[in-house]
């Protein structure tokens, strides 16, 4: 009767091979969706296929994106960060305040991300040590972090930044490749291989898939999630200083609402909001995607609003639209 | 091919603006050979601007025209419009001086902030308490009148200005905070709301209050939307130029740039159409004419126009 | 049971205590006349707030409740434009059922389609608030393009206080009485507490979370007919961003985001707690600057004093330990 | 083998069975948890539902109580066939079932669980809440219950969480009551109670499904039997004829030696030493040394505190007091990371929850312990991950298509050996081992026993967490019994006796207890 007498079956490693699976994968139906829009823009303006205009529209979406990798692996993990674009106010106006105080540009810098890192360091500890849902906790800090940038500035802004601050968001690397899509370009790198090819991606998977198992299985979850908020802080602090520099000022009111689109984004390009899936050339072709829909329909003159429809459109419908096919199919057979 | 003027103003949907792009086609029609691109974002936000220039540099249009949202965050890409080729003009509300080549003021802002104190004292004989109730704390033009206003006061001796709020041009909150001031300076006067969503957000809020008679609202909106305040009294006058005019002279003044007709410096005298001519300061400003007032003896000759 | 009552008492507490520190800066607050007032002007925030919690209770949330409450406004005050004649009730009655209709596609596209909450109502808050433009070009309605009854409704006066309080009275009644006397309250408790569970007892959770999402629809599109009709002014953005006050309000309140715990009672306390803090700080000397940082400090400490209290010690298997309780 | 076939009703053919299942089957992903079975309800009589952990017992439940649709065969209430489409199907047709789990509402008070979907209502169709109350306490009064209607559930404990399950059933007026493992959590006292309660319900009519392990039990209450294995029906008669060397050997199929293959290991030095661990509500007291080369057994009825004893041992909980000693070191483990480096290892005993990353394929679970080991400088190699895994799934005999698949998507026994294959791969020095069969099949549940003596006589030490006797009795070296989270006895040689772990673990004292 006992089973381990008989010699054991040998069970292959994969049935397909990864070529065929990311063939099949929500990144190449989303590709087909940037292909798409892509053709169609050439079609609808003559200006769509020109350097200048290309490199110009990818402002609409570095910054966001920037923040996007991070909150990919946070949402990936179960967590959420909807204070990010107050982070950007924060530390937007702690560079301004280092301005004033006569800091240069390395410093200037170093403020931004470190503020940046602060604010995820107060999320993190919200969440981790006294356990709060951080759906709630970031709610409550997207008013802090800017409320508080308001007592510091006021009705004021923070203007003057130095000269050569203006390298970050208004630079241009290489002909009309910008300092900020280099940026972006390298980070979409740097945290694709760190959510991919880590152990530290790993965990990451794991914690968002199944916290409990995860703990059990020896991962220091709380630590995990701790890091992943000193991340999305970080990258906030990143934009911010992008943002600023691009801006050449500083008001309260600067980056309001973004947080939404970057949700949108990182579910847009294939993150599970419930935690546990996604993947980062998923979250680059939906930046992509939302930047390419927003300059092309910007250059036939369509008001942001009716944008935003298409936007909301596509969010419920490429997720909708698989599941109804499922059930059309289900139902025929 | 046609000439293409942007008109950007700080969001769709505001009566103000709509009014002003009706001055732009009238302008673009009396010029011939102008398109007017009239746009904006939805909401009033630098970066919502900076979205929406960037795909008219991309158009390649002639001239943009904004009445901006935020003085200094459109500076950087302005300059590149301009670097680009485009004639950058500000209206009604201004950007820095580097950000554009000329800038038209809808009044002289002296005037304005004149007007604004003064609409309130001609029904406070004895002097009396007022406040304010501005738009958003980084509205640029707001806040130059309400300086302008705190530098005339002392020729109006017994007007006492005693708070300043901000509504954030959001018709719940200039409402919530014109209650306020009733409820925390009881023997207040006047509300002066130089914005036209605080006007009528401010009016209503007397009028729920109970306090028509006691507390009068001025300060500028457009007719069409304080008919009703003027109807029921709480709002004895106001004032406002004329949006149609501001549009028309806008468009007028980028075109004149745009087709080289004249140069943005110092001194020079541009002809602006109908609207006759303007002078720019030193910092390539110019105003294009008076507040004119409203009250109950005009106000039906206007409402259904702007 | 103890515990949560203890909850909601100190939540009392802490509002008297607040409005105690506000008299003593500026007495005027307290007299009945003005605590109406602000009772009045928050009972926006508590009607949406109690269709919330109905959704966060059933493990959901709904973020489209800002953009439908524009977006059913402006078509009341479009049809109130074109037929000014047509009775209000009947006009509050179509603002339920519109509510209710977006609120039902949230609903269906989370029972039949299983797609998260977050995301379906984050798609729906844009699309809403894009229909509103392209029904209207963007243009705004203005006071004098509405009649008189329609404004007049929620400000006219009942035993001393305006209608739009009695509405959230009403609502709060109406409401407290379907979670704690109807089987869909029922319900509306076991799906968010144990969806598993719900099943086993013939609870449908799909079901059950696309009444919800109804039910908040329903009371958006309420308000926006008495918010429209308040401020006498309809526009693309109105009540932009107010979704996340309505979210707090029940957090602060003690609504469990994980679904299945709080009350209406708390909810209302919750949405009060703001209402003071929003209109307490244009009457006291305090920069309007400060109210950002200070609703968030509010929901942070108490979302933090909420999980504090209502953290279990474990599971109760010493038999020292269960009569401890 | 005796077997009385599926009509099974000699002797009382006269009465027709008020509920039959005829024929059904029902397939889940890798296993077939029913197979044409049949089972007959007769009015006024108990029937006992008879197997093994996994025989497809509590799927039979689900079947009749409209949760699970069968794929096959047909439910016939009083003759006729019905459909149970959705729970509530079934209870209109007046069947009521108390749960294996408990499936209850913590914060909901314990008249809304009783009541919940079906309420007494007053005027305007409102619930009657004054009602709902008084019913509730009436109803745990008759079952000996002292637990106020208002309390919530989240402040009880489980035994009294099962009453309330208990009544909740009864809440219902129903003509087929389904008792799936009622007392397995109860005192003595209270199970007693349900006793009189299980011969008021058979006077008054109803036919009684009831679903236990414990062979004393059945024979006390049952009037007719069915035994399931392997989710085939085996065998079906009247109690009276048979006796329980007769159900065993049904049930089983097989001498039972064979399923414990317990070889003998040398006992070494002290592994590890625990003293005084406390917690505040969840167990006290707890003392005891493990072996090298030992089988450390843990038995005590369900709820007893073991596997929350198990979880603060590898840093889960804290303890409030205590110490361990592990390899000669005195170490404060505050976390599973620092149980892992001590050598300590816990297999849990919910597999989906706590056990396995259900979606994440095979190898990835099987490395995430140990992802040092397959990683250089922070980055993953696919390729050891594959040649780890491999060398322990193989090990245990996986059966699976690929190391690419989803452990989600695997049986229940191959979860498990996934699970264990993860720990193993991290060369442990104890394994605690939590309800290490608990429903899977028997070939893998062999094949789990195996390994586990393997291990014994490798040099590893094991402490096993079982609700079973069998298995507690066929695997150990020794047992411990726990009772209301306390440790109330420690087993050994000849006092190791089936008799003297149930009297402990139910808190009967040795003489004259069972009353
Ligand atoms: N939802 C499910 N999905 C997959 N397999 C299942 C599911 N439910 C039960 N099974 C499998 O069906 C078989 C029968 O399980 P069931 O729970 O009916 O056993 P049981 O006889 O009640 O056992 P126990 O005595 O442990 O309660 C087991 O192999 C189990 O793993
Ligand atoms: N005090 C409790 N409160 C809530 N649920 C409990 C409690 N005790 C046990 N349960 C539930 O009862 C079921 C069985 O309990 P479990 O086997 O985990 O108990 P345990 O304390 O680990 O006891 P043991 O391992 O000794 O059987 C699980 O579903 C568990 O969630
Ligand atoms: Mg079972
Ligand atoms: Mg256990």
């Amino acid at each position: 009767m006992s089973m381990s007498q008989t010699t054991p079956r040998h069970i292959p490693d994969r049935l397909r091979s990864p070529m065929q699976a990311r063939l099949m994968s929500w990144e190449s139906l989303l590709l087909a969706v940037a292909v798409g829009i892509f053709i169609l823009n050439t079609l609808a303006s003559p200006y769509f296929l020109d350097a200048w205009n290309l490199s110009d529209a990818t402002f609409n979406f570095t910054e966001k994106a920037m923040i996007a990798f991070a909150m990919a692996l946070l949402i990936i993990a179960g967590e959420i960060d909807l204070s990010v674009a107050s982070i950007i106010a924060l530390a937007s106006t702690a560079m301004g305040v280092a301005m004033e105080m006569g800091a240069g540009t390395p410093v200037l810098v170093l403020v931004g991300l470190a503020t940046g890192m602060l604010c995820g360091a107060f999320n993190g500890a919200l969440v981790t040590k006294l356990g709060l849902p951080s759906i709630v906790v970031t709610i409550g800090t997207m008013s802090l972090f800017r409320g508080l940038s308001y007592i510091i500035l006021g009705d004021g802004a923070f203007r003057g930044y130095p000269a050569d601050f203006a390298w970050f968001g208004q630079g241009y690397v290489f002909w009309v490749i910008s300092v900020e899509f280099v940026i972006f370009a390298l980070l979409a790198v740097v945290f694709g291989l760190l959510l991919h090819k880590t152990s530290f991606g790993r965990t990451v998977y794991a914690v968002g898939n199944n916290p409990t198992g995860a703990l059990f299985s020896g991962i220091r979850v709380d630590r995990v999630k701790m890091i992943l908020f000193l991340l999305t802080g970080l990258m906030s602090g990143l934009a911010a200083v992008c943002l600023t520099s691009r801006l050449g000022s500083t008001r309260p009111s600067i980056a309001s609402g973004m947080e939404l689109e970057v949700v949108t984004m990182v579910v847009l390009g294939g993150v599970n909001i419930l935690g546990g899936s996604g993947s980062i050339p998923g979250v680059v072709i939906a930046a992509f995607v939302m930047g390419l829909v927003t300059f092309g329909l910007g250059l036939l003159n369509v008001p942001g609003i009716v944008m935003s429809i298409f936007i909301g459109l596509l969010l419920i419908g490429v997720i909708a639209l698989p599941r109804l096919w499922s059930m059309w199919r289900k139902k025929r057979v | 091919e046609d000439m293409r003027i942007a008109l950007v103003v700080k969001a769709l949907g505001i009566g103000f603006f709509e009014a002003a792009a009706k001055g732009a086609e009238e302008a673009a029609e009396e010029l011939g050979g102008v398109e007017i691109i009239y746009t904006g974002p939805v909401d009033t936000t630098a970066e919502g601007q900076i979205e929406v220039i960037n795909s008219l540099i991309a158009q390649r249009v002639d001239a943009i025209a904004i009445s901006a949202n935020d003085t200094d965050a459109l500076v950087p890409t302005l300059k590149k419009a301009m670097q680009r080729g485009i004639t950058v003009i500000s209206w009604d509300s201004g950007v820095a001086d580097d950000g554009r080549m000329a800038h038209l003021n809808p009044s002289s802002n002296a005037l304005i902030g004149n007007m604004i104190v003064k609409l309130a004292a001609d029904h406070l004989p004895d002097g009396g308490d007022v406040a304010v109730l501005s738009a958003t704390t980084t509205s640029t033009n707001q806040n130059i009148w309400i300086d302008e206003m705190t530098k005339v006061l002392g020729n109006y001796p017994g007007i006492n200005v005693v708070s300043t709020v901000y509504g954030d041009d959001l018709a719940d909150k200039s409402y919530r905070e014109a209650t306020g001031l009733m409820q925390s300076h009881p023997d207040l006067d006047a509300i002066i709301a130089p914005t036209s969503v605080g006007i009528v957000a401010a009016a209503q809020a007397v009028a729920d209050a109970g306090n028509i008679g006691k507390v009068n609202v001025t300060g500028l909106g457009l007719p069409s939307e304080m008919a009703g305040a003027i109807e029921s009294g709480a709002s004895k006058s106001f004032a406002i130029w004329n949006p149609i005019d501001l549009g028309y002279s806008a468009t007028m003044l980028a075109h004149q740039l745009a087709t080289e007709a004249a140069t943005a410096e110092p001194g020079a005298e541009i002809a602006i159409g109908r609207m006759g001519t303007i002078t720019l300061d030193d910092s390539n400003a110019a105003a294009m004419a008076d507040p004119f007032v409203y009250d109950a003896s005009n106000i039906a000759d206007f409402k259904d126009i702007f | 049971m103890t515990l949560l009552k203890s909850r909601e008492a100190i939540l009392f507490g802490a509002i008297a205590l607040l409005v105690a520190l506000v008299a003593t800066r500026f007495p005027g607050f307290v007299v009945p006349s003005n605590l109406i007032a602000v009772f009045t002007d928050t009972s926006p925030l508590m009607i949406l707030a109690i269709g919330q919690m109905v959704v966060i209770l059933t493990r959901c949330i709904d973020l489209s409740v800002a953009a439908n409450l524009a977006l059913t406004g402006m078509v009341c005050a479009m049809i109130n434009v074109a037929m000014p004649d047509l009775p209000i009730f009947v006009l509050i009655c179509f603002a339920m059922v519109m509510g209710a209709a977006l609120g039902a596609i949230n609903g269906l596209l989370v029972w039949k389609l299983s797609i998260p909450p977050i995301v379906v109502t984050l798609g729906t808050m844009t699309i809403f608030r894009g229909v509103i433009f392209l029904l209207t070009d963007g243009k705004w309605i203005n006071a004098h393009e509405m009649s008189a009854s329609f404004t007049a409704f929620p400000r006219a006066s009942l035993l001393g206080m305006p209608v739009l309080g009695w509405i959230a009275i009403l609502v709060a009644i109406v409401m407290i009485v379907v979670m704690a006397r109807t089987t869909l309250g029922r319900a509306i408790y076991a799906v968010g507490g144990n969806p598993h569970a719900a099943v086993y007892t013939g609870i449908n959770v799909g079901r059950t979370q696309f009444l919800a999402f109804t039910i908040s629809g329903m009371l958006a599109g309420l308000t926006g007919y008495l918010w429209i009709a308040r401020y006498s002014v309809a526009y693309v953005d109105i009540a932009g961003g107010f979704e996340l006050d309505v979210v707090a309000a029940c957090v602060i309140g003690g609504i469990s985001i994980a679904g299945g715990a709080g009350t209406v009672v708390g909810t209302l306390l919750g949405a009060l707690f703001l209402g003071v803090v929003k209109n307490a700080l244009p009457v006291v000397d305090i920069s309007p600057f400060w109210q950002l940082a200070i609703s968030g400090a509010a929901i942070i400490i108490a979302v933090a004093f909420n999980a504090q209290s209502g953290r279990s010690k474990g599971r109760i298997i010493l038999k020292s330990a269960e009569h401890a309780q | 083998m005796r077997n009385l076939g599926p009509q099974g009703a000699d002797g009382s053919g006269d009465t027709p069975p008020v509920l039959t299942l005829d024929n059904i089957t029902k397939v889940f992903p890798g296993v077939k948890a029913l197979d044409g079975v049949r089972l007959d309800l007769y009015a006024g009589q108990v029937t006992a539902l008879i197997g093994e952990n996994g025989a497809g017992k509590s799927t039979v439940v689900k079947t009749l109580t409209g949760i699970y649709q069968p794929d096959g065969g047909q439910i016939l209430l009083g003759g006729t066939p019905v459909p149970f489409a959705t729970p509530q199907d079934a209870a209109k047709a007046g069947v009521t079932a108390i749960h294996q789990e408990t499936v209850l509402f913590d914060e909901l008070s314990v008249a809304e669980n009783v009541f919940i979907g079906h309420a007494p209502k007053g005027r305007f169709g409102l619930i009657d809440t004054a009602a709902m109350y008084k019913k509730t306490g009436e109803i745990l009064s008759s079952i000996g219950a002292k637990i106020s209607p208002a309390v919530k559930l989240k402040d009880l404990s489980i035994a009294s969480r099962h009453l309330v399950a208990i009544a909740r059933a009864l809440s219902v007026e129903a003509q087929v009551v389904i008792m799936d493992e009622p007392t397995a959590a109860l005192s003595q006292t209270e199970i007693e109670e349900l006793y009189e309660l299980v011969d008021t319900l058979k006077a008054q009519g109803k036919a009684i499904l009831f679903i236990s392990h414990k062979f004393d039990e059945i024979f006390r209450i049952a009037d007719r039997f069915t035994v399931f294995r392997d989710g085939q029906l085996v065998g079906a008669g009247i109690m009276n004829d048979v006796t329980e060397a007769d159900l065993v050997k049904m049930m089983v199929g097989r001498s039972v030696d064979q399923l414990f293959p317990k070889r003998e290991a040398e006992i070494g030095e002290d592994v590890l030493v625990v003293a005084g661990y406390s917690h505040p509500t969840e167990f006290e007291d707890i003392n005891f040394t493990l072996r090298r080369g030992e089988i450390l057994g843990f038995y005590g009825l369900v709820g007893a505190g073991r596997s929350e004893f198990m979880q603060s041992l590898i840093g889960i909980t804290k303890p409030s007091k205590g110490a361990v000693r592990v390899g000669g070191d005195i170490r404060v483990i505050r976390s599973p990371a620092e149980a892992i480096k001590a050598g300590i290892v816990y297999v849990p005993e919910d597999r989906g929850k706590q056990g396995a990353i259900l979606d994440m394929p095979i190898f990835q679970n099987v490395t995430l312990p140990s992802l040092h080991k397959t990683s250089n400088n922070g980055f993953v190699r696919m390729a050891e991950e594959f040649a780890l895994a491999r060398e322990y799934t193989e090990r245990l005999d996986l059966r699976a298509a690929s190391l690419d698949t989803n452990v989600g998507a695997l049986s229940g026994g191959n979860q498990q050996k996934v699970v264990i294959a993860k720990w193993l791969a991290t060369k442990p020095r104890v394994i605690i081992l939590d309800e290490p069969t608990k429903g899977i099949d028997i070939g893998s549940k062999a094949a789990v026993h195996d390994f586990m003596s393997e291990l014994a006589a490798q040099g590893l030490s094991v402490i096993m967490v079982s609700s079973e006797i069998p298995e507690i009795m066929g695997m150990s070296d020794r047992v411990i019994v726990m009772r209301d989270g306390r440790m109330v006895a420690e087993l050994e040689g000849d006092a190791l006796t089936p008799e003297t772990l149930v009297r402990q673990a139910v808190g009967i004292r040795e003489t004259g207890g069972d009353t």
